[in-house]
């Protein structure tokens, strides 16, 4: 395959290695060190995409970030898809495949660019705002075809097998950009010794000095970059990132830097020695000093068809023969309207092909560079500009006239110059975009026609971005900025010692963005603005006579900058051309406000590694192995694992759950209590500080003692619950419920650290110290009485809510007589690490009293039967504790008012037909009422109707014979007997008995046992 | 009756006790061999693990800890209060809280003898049970943790024999220093899996082996330092 | 991505180690049953809420598990000082004065 | 006005669109008028439409600090839905949700209310409990909404996992077919055409710098452009309320948070539902663009800053990746944020105030954009009679002095 706008000699390839790839189907070949864009120009490829709205065929225009249509699907393999990647930022690996995302059934034969032509003038800004309005009902049928032009690449349809990371960094001195500036500045700061961070988006180090026509030091500017490179990487401190984007800026000097580590190797991640390598990481930086060398984009110009394929910016064109060695055609005509774009009509006629004119929209032209194309006898036309392009697929010729800038009028006749390439440079805009992340607007600097970074604390812009872009000044800046960041972060930095430069002598550039046509904007041929978006001068002029006058709403009202590439080429030419249709300046026009990304950055990376498993931690119990082996299924409560229900051989949840009630009302279940939240809380004032924190009174409780306690916000509803222990006077052991126990304890530190710091008490987590067992059910005392020969379990000398220290399985334990069940209840707590070894003691033992081991599902059957509620099951962050019935645990006479108190006294914590909580009987005995389903007084269903509850928990009681409910009923407490109703979603409609939610031993006795 | 009950809880008799990572280790294979592994990691597990809070502003309260474990409290974040030699640290949490570490089976007499030597207001909580220990060595753990956690684990920062807690992938760890490539961190039992399994996966680039057992932990003791003296 | 000086560790610790608590120097009523209900629900839900200086109430969850207060600009997101619980701001705002609100 | 339809398109591209009319005018402050609303959002530009077109109150202007739309209009992620679980916050979302079903043509301005149906998934067994008893009570509001297993959703969002193997398996989810996502702009836009036909005046570049009174009753508002007197002031400014309401002389039970949201790149559609996700904190539709609409959660700290902490976003993604894992490859192209103003009881407030004539409607939070038509319209309402409209009534700042909070937070599953 012939590479035909390849040069023979040049450039930065590897001409050594040949590769291959396919774009559209169609094989070709290009070198090592190409991207694929260089490698596709090589080839003579005009047509690379079609464009979004009008299908119009597009060319690379750049070649770097600003490039606006060169976006491609990549990948060989369907996991492999990437959509949408820029064709001038992937480099070019070996059976690399690519293909146009636009453009049916191929870009060069397209037939959405027919409707696109024709249809075209029916499609200004706006217009679907305008249109697709009646019938209303046709809309979705509008919006069907609207979505199927939508997009530009496509997503995989396989998951991602690679994989990615972030690493956390913290350095002196980060630089962004690696071009003059940012090396000068690189090598100040870590001669110091600073720690140092060098990041750079492109496949090779060294920017604008890798195209240079300059000398440094009377040699090729690249050679110096590679001399400042080498040093770098001798020294411990700095760490030297290419193809790492700077992609985010977040305040306090936080930088998020994406690098791409196998992207220019294969579409998947090769491995590495066997081991999997991560395709992109984060790095997420902490930064002392942040130094921005990030340069400029170059702004090309607005004429008519300025988007056919052969118009590039004049940069790119020295960039693809001085760096890839590819000469993109073979006439170029260059309109200008500063000096540095003459590097590219130079450049061209250098590598032997044709320079038809320089355009130069100023009456006088002036520079060094001037005189060099002056030299060459190139031909330059003064105070003109190319007005606008013709071809098709490709540039054929431009019309080029002189023109009337301050006016915006064409001055006078105009000419027909044959060629087949376009290069323009309207000046070059500052990389502005991470500055501006952070909040600081950029500041419009007349002198180099641009916006330049805000201020930021602790960032200091170098180089272009600063308006020093002269190759000589850039350095100069970088150098001192290097040297002064590292001062600031504590570091002496020996000044460095800056090459030789000659000055280029550069003449004042002119303010031109949109050229005038003969024609007025709005008729003239398109003049794209945005060609991603295909956002014209004319839709921009359009936009500001509809009243769109902020900036913002002419982005928002024609889609401007709203592109993959945000708008790096075409914005400043857009406010350009909103500011000359509304009469005013640029800087009045404003900017508009950049975001990260600076580039997009891929879904996974920003991720890393925390999906699936590591989406969040799984928190296990020390018991967790033997319920696995034990066939659990589980239930997730705040992270933990719980066992949910045992289920025996093909047994349903529903009938393992009867067979586990049954076992715990009959003989003897256990359950693994260890996810409880345990707090320690040791202090003199720990009983005070308790009497505060609950609803209910703790003075009088006794060592040896537990209690029940009722935790309130100050806004009186019900935030958590717990048996709490008295193990010393001052020290007592709380019990928290298994999702509560952080917020509970960063609750207790809340109140203690801020508000009562005299009082003499300190708190700790124990929840993963202990272990804790409940064994539950009427045979619970004989089978802990085999276990134990030092405590006294008898009912008289252990009763209900004692708590006693002694040795169960020969392992020290504390066994706290508590039921949550209503039985006969002992629940054992051992150090964690000897759980394992007591729970299969209680196994052993218990074989012959049926143990059985239940989970959460049976733990709520149970405790519903005693009308036990669940925190944020049966409450929901409005009940209080007298909606729930438990002024048994409010102490009203206590005297502190203690957290929630005041609150129950307000207007409407105080009505008396607040939803309380209350039982509800099934008409139907076998019927298991909906969690969740609504309450409402009325057989009748007419909708809207009122609601006055709903379910919280229901189910099925082997116990009672009969399928059970707890409610939340308004005004429920009084309602006791009344039948209500719940209306299902298939139209049945339920009917059931309010009673008390006590069904089950209402006096207590079998806990008393 | 005291004010305060302490309480041993450790069995006398044979007991089989299981770690926190009992049920992890056996779940995770090892993922290289000690010598092409550039991150060794070790439980130890079973160390006595106290809480002790009180008034570092109390002279008596420091001198009584001194007195009961011959170690000065250290009063500020970072530095540790280390005897390798008795296996015994003290590190910094708060302005009133310090981690205690001592050897196994050491958490009776440790927690005794603080209660013989203050008074006032103070408290000793035992969660030995709640937490475990993992040693990480190699030339690549520095890296490693850079993964797991957002502290600057840079050796300008964070010198031998400093203490920090902090961020732990998504959840959090004491992250301690305790030799050039020799790290600590002292995890919770019930995010022991979660964190380990996560280290494994984020070593993964780096070649990691897991030591079990004291022979082993010794070898890849050795490992480390070779390998660490190349890597330098 | 915030930078914070714990007062009580004693350097900048990363954002992802605390948690923000609201606004700072919250009184709660000293005899809550005496407070009207006007004056409990301001205690409860009423805020400064400022576009500005804002003195708010931090806790260090995953370092030292202490609550402190900072000034923080509420738009420039710029920390002026971290300071102690019980201790005042020595930074406040020039007209929207927090005069007398520290405790 | 000048009427919008494909006839008038065509006809104006044979001119060269060069006889567009403004969409809307540019007019000099007068110096009083009979309503004044402060903020030329959606909300605000939606009640002074209404209270032009319903009430016939056309001496109106709409005093907008900066350009219209410019904040949390154009910041959210277009998310419609009514399916609130307490009855105060359903009607009204309800309300807003019939004036979306026709808005477009009420307007003549094709805001783009695509229909799509919302899903919010469940995750636990507490989730499906909450989402039984939303869509139960939802059902019972006449508000469409049923649960869906599994299979179901898989049917709707085949390219969601639904497996086993997340983090979070999903176990089911809630489904709204009439909720769906609209163009945020052309709302704004719509409302401000809509307006500005009927007599009000937009002023944009005009930021009220202070609300004069004389004694409890508001006069009008001090501006950059001078002082216009007005008899009724309705302040519908979002993030900014607090700093409107100090203005005033009072607080409010209000904090303003950053809210951040964020797009990938435009990719051929493959997602047509509105996917919501409140356990694993992600929620998601794909514009008409083709760029995937992604919202992140609330950072905890105050901030009018429109920006956020990257920790945020790298959580949402995860939770996207997570539900989405073929997702992985495409890329974030772009970030924002807004600035929320969030309620204790994550709803709103439209209220009367102390000062007379001084009216407030704010505390949207997450909320905002898909009440932005009922919002307008009850608070027109509210405006036009001195006194609450029937469905704002609940919505009195005096329910954080009575404790009959509305709390949305539990037990709706979802805040957004």
């Amino acid at each position: 395959m012939s590479q035909q706008n390849r040069l023979g000699t040049g450039g930065r390839i590897d001409r050594s290695r040949p590769l291959r790839f396919t774009f559209n189907g169609v094989d070709y070949q290009g070198f090592a060190g190409d991207t694929l864009a260089s490698a596709l120009l090589a080839n003579g490829v005009d047509v690379v995409n079609r464009s979004f709205k009008y299908s119009r065929p597009r060319g690379i225009v750049a070649a770097g970030a600003e490039e606006p249509n060169a976006i491609v699907q990549l990948g060989a393999s369907e996991a492999a898809q990437v959509p949408n990647v820029r064709a001038t930022q992937q480099a070019l690996y070996g059976g690399l495949v690519a293909a146009s995302t636009n453009g049916w059934p191929n870009v060069d034969r397209d037939l959405m660019g027919v409707i696109g032509s024709v249809g075209g003038k029916f499609m200004p800004p706006g217009f679907y705002y305008k249109t697709f309005m009646a019938p209303a009902s046709l809309w979705p049928k509008y919006e069907k075809y609207i979505r199927k032009a939508a997009g530009l690449g496509r997503v995989p349809k396989e998951a991602d097998p690679d994989i990615y990371d972030h690493i956390n960094r913290h350095c002196d001195v980060l630089v962004i950009g690696a071009g003059p500036a940012g090396l000068a500045a690189a090598l100040a700061a870590a001669r110091s010794g600073a720690r140092v961070i060098l990041c750079d988006e492109q496949e090779e180090m060294g920017g604008s000095l890798l195209d240079s026509r300059e000398l440094v030091d009377g040699r090729p500017a690249s050679a110096w970059a590679a001399a400042v490179l080498a040093e770098l990487a001798t020294l411990p401190e700095v760490l030297v990132l290419p193809r790492t984007t700077a992609n985010g800026y977040h305040d306090h000097n936080f930088v998020t830097l994406h690098e791409r580590r196998t992207e220019h190797l294969a579409d998947l991640a090769p491995s590495l020695n066997g081991r999997r390598q991560v395709r992109a990481r984060m790095h997420r930086v902490r930064a002392g000093e942040v130094i921005l060398a990030t340069g400029t984009h170059e702004r090309p110009l607005v004429f008519s068809n300025n988007d056919v394929p052969g118009n590039l910016v004049a940069g790119a064109v020295s960039t693809y023969i001085r760096r890839y060695a590819v000469v993109p055609g073979r006439r170029l005509v260059l309109s200008t309207a500063n000096d540095h774009a003459y590097r590219a009509a130079l450049d061209w006629h250098d590598a032997g092909r044709e320079v038809v004119a320089i355009v130069d929209a100023r009456e006088h032209p002036e520079g060094d560079l001037v005189n060099e194309a002056r030299a060459r006898n190139i031909r330059i036309i003064p105070g003109s500009a190319v007005i606008e392009a013709q071809g098709k697929k490709r540039v054929s010729a431009v019309q080029v006239a002189r023109i009337d800038i301050g006016g915006f009028k064409v001055a006078g006749r105009v000419e027909t110059l044959a060629c087949d390439t376009i290069a323009t440079s309207g000046g070059y805009s500052p990389v502005v975009h991470l500055a501006a992340h952070t909040g600081a607007r950029p500041e419009w600097r007349d002198d180099i026609l641009g916006f330049v970074p805000g201020k930021v604390p602790g960032m200091t812009p170098v180089g272009g971005v600063h308006g020093k872009g002269a190759l000589i000044e850039a350095l100069a800046d970088g150098a001192a900025a290097g040297t002064a960041a590292a001062q600031r972060t504590g570091f002496t930095a020996p000044a460095v010692e800056l090459p030789k430069v000659a000055k280029v002598r550069e003449g004042k550039a002119a303010a031109l963005y949109q050229v005038p046509h003969v024609k007025p904007a709005m008729r003239a041929p398109k003049q794209f603005v945005d060609p991603q978006n295909d956002v014209t001068a004319a839709g921009i002029e359009l936009a500001t006579r509809e009243g769109f006058e902020s900036i913002e709403h002419v982005k928002r009202y024609t889609g401007m900058g709203f592109g993959t590439d945000q708008g790096k080429l075409g914005n400043i030419n857009g406010m350009a051309i909103a500011a000359r249709c509304l009469k005013q300046t640029i800087p009045q026009t404003g900017t508009t406000v950049f975001r990260p990304n600076y580039t997009p950055v891929t879904f996974g990376a920003i991720a890393g590694r925390n999906c699936r498993e590591f989406f969040d931690p799984r928190r296990f119990t020390a018991l967790h192995a033997w319920h696995v082996e034990h066939g659990a299924k589980f239930e997730e409560v705040g992270q933990w694992m719980r066992p949910w229900y045992f289920p025996r051989g093909n047994e349903s949840m529903h009938e393992a759950v009867q067979r586990e009630c049954r076992a715990v009302r009959e003989s003897v279940g256990i359950l693994d209590a260890s996810t409880l939240g345990k707090i320690e809380i040791q202090g003199k004032d720990a009983r005070e500080f308790l009497n505060r924190l609950y609803t209910n009174a703790w003075t009088k409780l006794d060592v040896g003692k537990c209690r029940y306690g009722l935790m309130c916000k100050d806004d009186g509803m019900v935030m958590d619950d717990g048996v709490t222990a008295c193990i010393a006077e001052n020290h007592f052991h709380m019990t928290t419920t298994t999702g509560g126990a952080a917020a509970v304890l960063d609750w207790m530190e809340l109140w203690h650290q801020t508000e009562w710091p005299e009082l003499e008490v300190y708190f700790n987590s124990v929840t993963d110290h202990w272990a804790a067992m409940a064994i539950n059910g009427p045979n619970a005392r004989k089978l802990l009485a085999e276990l134990t020969d030092d405590i006294d379990l008898s009912g008289e000398n252990f009763k209900f809510m004692d708590w006693r220290a002694g040795t169960v399985a020969g392992v020290p334990a504390r066994v706290y007589r508590i039921s949550f069940t209503g039985e006969l209840s002992f629940e054992i707590n051992v150090q964690a690490n000897h759980a394992l070894h007591v729970w299969q003691a209680l196994f052993d033992k218990g074989e012959k009293y049926g143990l059985t081991p239940y989970g959460t599902e049976t733990m709520h059957v149970l405790r519903a039967e005693k009308g036990f509620i669940i925190v944020g099951q049966e409450t929901d962050g409005s009940m209080t504790p007298e909606d729930l019935g438990m002024q048994w645990c409010v102490g009203y006479k206590k005297p502190f008012s203690w957290i929630g108190r005041r609150a129950l006294t307000r207007p409407d914590t105080k009505r008396e037909d607040r939803k309380q909580l209350v039982g509800l009987k099934p008409l139907d005995p076998q019927l298991v009422l909906d969690e969740g389903a609504q309450i409402v007084l009325e057989k009748e269903i007419r909708i809207p109707m009122p609601m006055v509850g709903h379910v919280t928990s229901s189910y099925f009681s082997p116990t009672l014979g009969h399928a059970f409910a707890l409610a939340v009923v308004k005004g429920g407490s009084q309602r006791m007997g009344q039948t209500v109703y719940l209306p299902m979603a298939d139209g049945r409609v339920h009917a059931a008995e309010v009673v008390s939610p006590v069904f089950y031993d209402a006096e207590g006795a079998r806990q008393h046992v | 009756m005291s004010d305060y009950a302490q309480m041993e809880l450790n069995p006398r008799g044979a007991v089989k006790s299981e770690s926190p990572l009992a049920m992890t280790r056996a779940r995770v294979a090892q993922a290289a061999s000690p010598q092409e592994a550039r991150v060794l990691i070790c439980e130890k597990a079973f160390l006595g693990h106290l809480v002790l809070r009180g008034n570092a502003d109390d002279e008596a309260f420091r001198a009584g800890v001194e007195r009961a474990l011959g170690l000065a409290l250290p009063l500020e974040m970072g530095p540790l209060s280390l005897d390798e030699a008795r296996g015994i640290s003290i590190q910094w949490m708060s302005p009133d809280e310090w981690l205690l570490i001592v050897p196994a089976g050491q958490e009776f007499a440790a927690e005794a003898a603080l209660r013989g030597q203050l008074t006032g207001h103070y408290a000793v909580m035992n969660v030995s049970g709640g937490q475990t220990l993992l040693e990480l060595s190699g030339p690549c753990v520095r890296e490693l943790l850079m993964k797991c956690t957002p502290y600057d684990v840079h050796p300008r920062h964070f010198p031998v024999g400093k203490g920090v807690t902090s961020v732990f992938a998504k959840s959090s760890a004491v992250i301690r220093r305790v030799g050039e490539a020799r790290w600590e961190l002292v995890i919770r039992r019930s995010f022991a899996d979660y964190l380990y399994s996560w280290i494994l996966d984020a070593a993964e680039e780096f070649g990691v082996f897991v030591a079990s057992g004291e022979a082993a932990r010794s070898a890849a003791r050795d490992a480390a330092r070779e390998l660490a003296t190349e890597a330098r | 991505m915030l930078h914070i000086y714990c007062p009580h560790c004693a350097e900048y610790r990363e954002e992802e180690e605390f948690r923000p608590k609201g606004e700072a120097h919250i009184a709660r009523p000293v005899a809550p049953e005496a407070a009207s209900d006007e004056e409990w629900g301001t205690y409860l839900f009423f805020r400064k809420n400022p576009r500005g200086l804002h003195h708010e109430l931090w806790y260090h969850a995953a370092g030292c598990r202490k609550f402190f207060n900072a000034t923080r600009d509420t738009v420039s997101y710029q920390i002026l000082e971290t300071y102690k619980v019980g201790q005042k701001p020595s930074v406040v705002a020039g007209q929207s004065s927090n005069k007398g609100a520290a405790k | 006005m000048q009427h919008y339809s494909g006839f008038g398109l065509v006809k104006h591209a044979l001119t060269y669109h060069e006889n567009w009319q403004r969409a809307w005018r540019n007019p000099t402050p007068k110096k009083k008028y009979d309503v004044i609303v402060v903020g030329g959002g959606g909300h605000g530009l939606a009640t002074a439409y209404y209270l032009a077109k319903e009430h016939g109150i056309t001496n109106v202007a709409v005093v907008e600090k900066g350009w219209l739309g410019g904040g949390n209009t154009a910041r959210n992620t277009t998310i419609v839905r009514s399916n609130y679980l307490w009855d105060e916050a359903a009607w009204l979302y309800e309300h807003a949700m019939k004036l979306w079903e026709g808005l477009s043509q009420d307007l003549n301005y094709n805001v783009m209310y695509s229909q799509r149906g919302v899903m919010n998934l469940g995750h636990t067994l507490q989730d499906m409990r909450d989402i039984h008893r939303r869509v139960n009570a939802n059902r019972l509001n006449g508000i469409d909404g049923e649960v869906l297993d599994i299979k179901q959703i898989q049917e709707i969002v085949p390219i969601m996992d639904c497996s086993k193997h997340t983090r979070y398996p999903i176990m089911g989810a809630s489904w709204q077919p009439r909720g769906g996502v609209a163009r945020h702009d052309a709302v704004a836009w719509g409302f401000a055409r809509g307006a500005d036909a009927l007599g009000v005046d937009m002023l944009q570049q005009t930021e009220v710098t202070g609300i004069r009174k004389s004694g409890n009753k508001v006069l009008g508002v001090e501006t950059t452009r001078g002082f216009i007197a007005a008899d009724t002031v309705g302040v519908v400014t979002a993030g900014n309320s607090g700093v409107l309401a100090k203005m005033a002389g009072f607080q409010l039970p209000i904090e303003s948070h950053p809210l951040q949201a964020l797009v990938s790149e435009p990719m051929k559609p493959i997602l047509d539902t509105v996917v919501m996700s409140n356990k694993v904190h992600g929620y998601v539709s794909q514009s008409d663009k083709g760029d995937l609409v992604i919202g992140a959660g609330i950072d905890g700290y105050n901030g009018y800053g429109q920006r956020g902490s990257y920790s945020t976003i790298e959580h949402t993604l995860q939770a996207i990746v997570e539900l989405f894992p073929m997702f992985s490859r495409v890329r974030m192209n772009r970030q924002w944020g807004g600035i929320v103003d969030t309620c204790p009881d994550a709803c709103p407030i439209i209220s009367a105030t102390p000062v007379g004539g001084l009216f407030f409607n704010c505390g949207w939070g997450t909320g905002g954009f898909k009440a932005t038509p009922g919002s307008g319209n009850v608070f027109a309402a509210t405006l036009a009679a001195g006194k609450p409209h029937p469905l704002a009534a609940p919505f009195s700042i005096d329910r954080f002095i009575s404790g009959k909070l509305i709390d949305e937070h539990g037990a709706a599953g979802v805040a957004h």
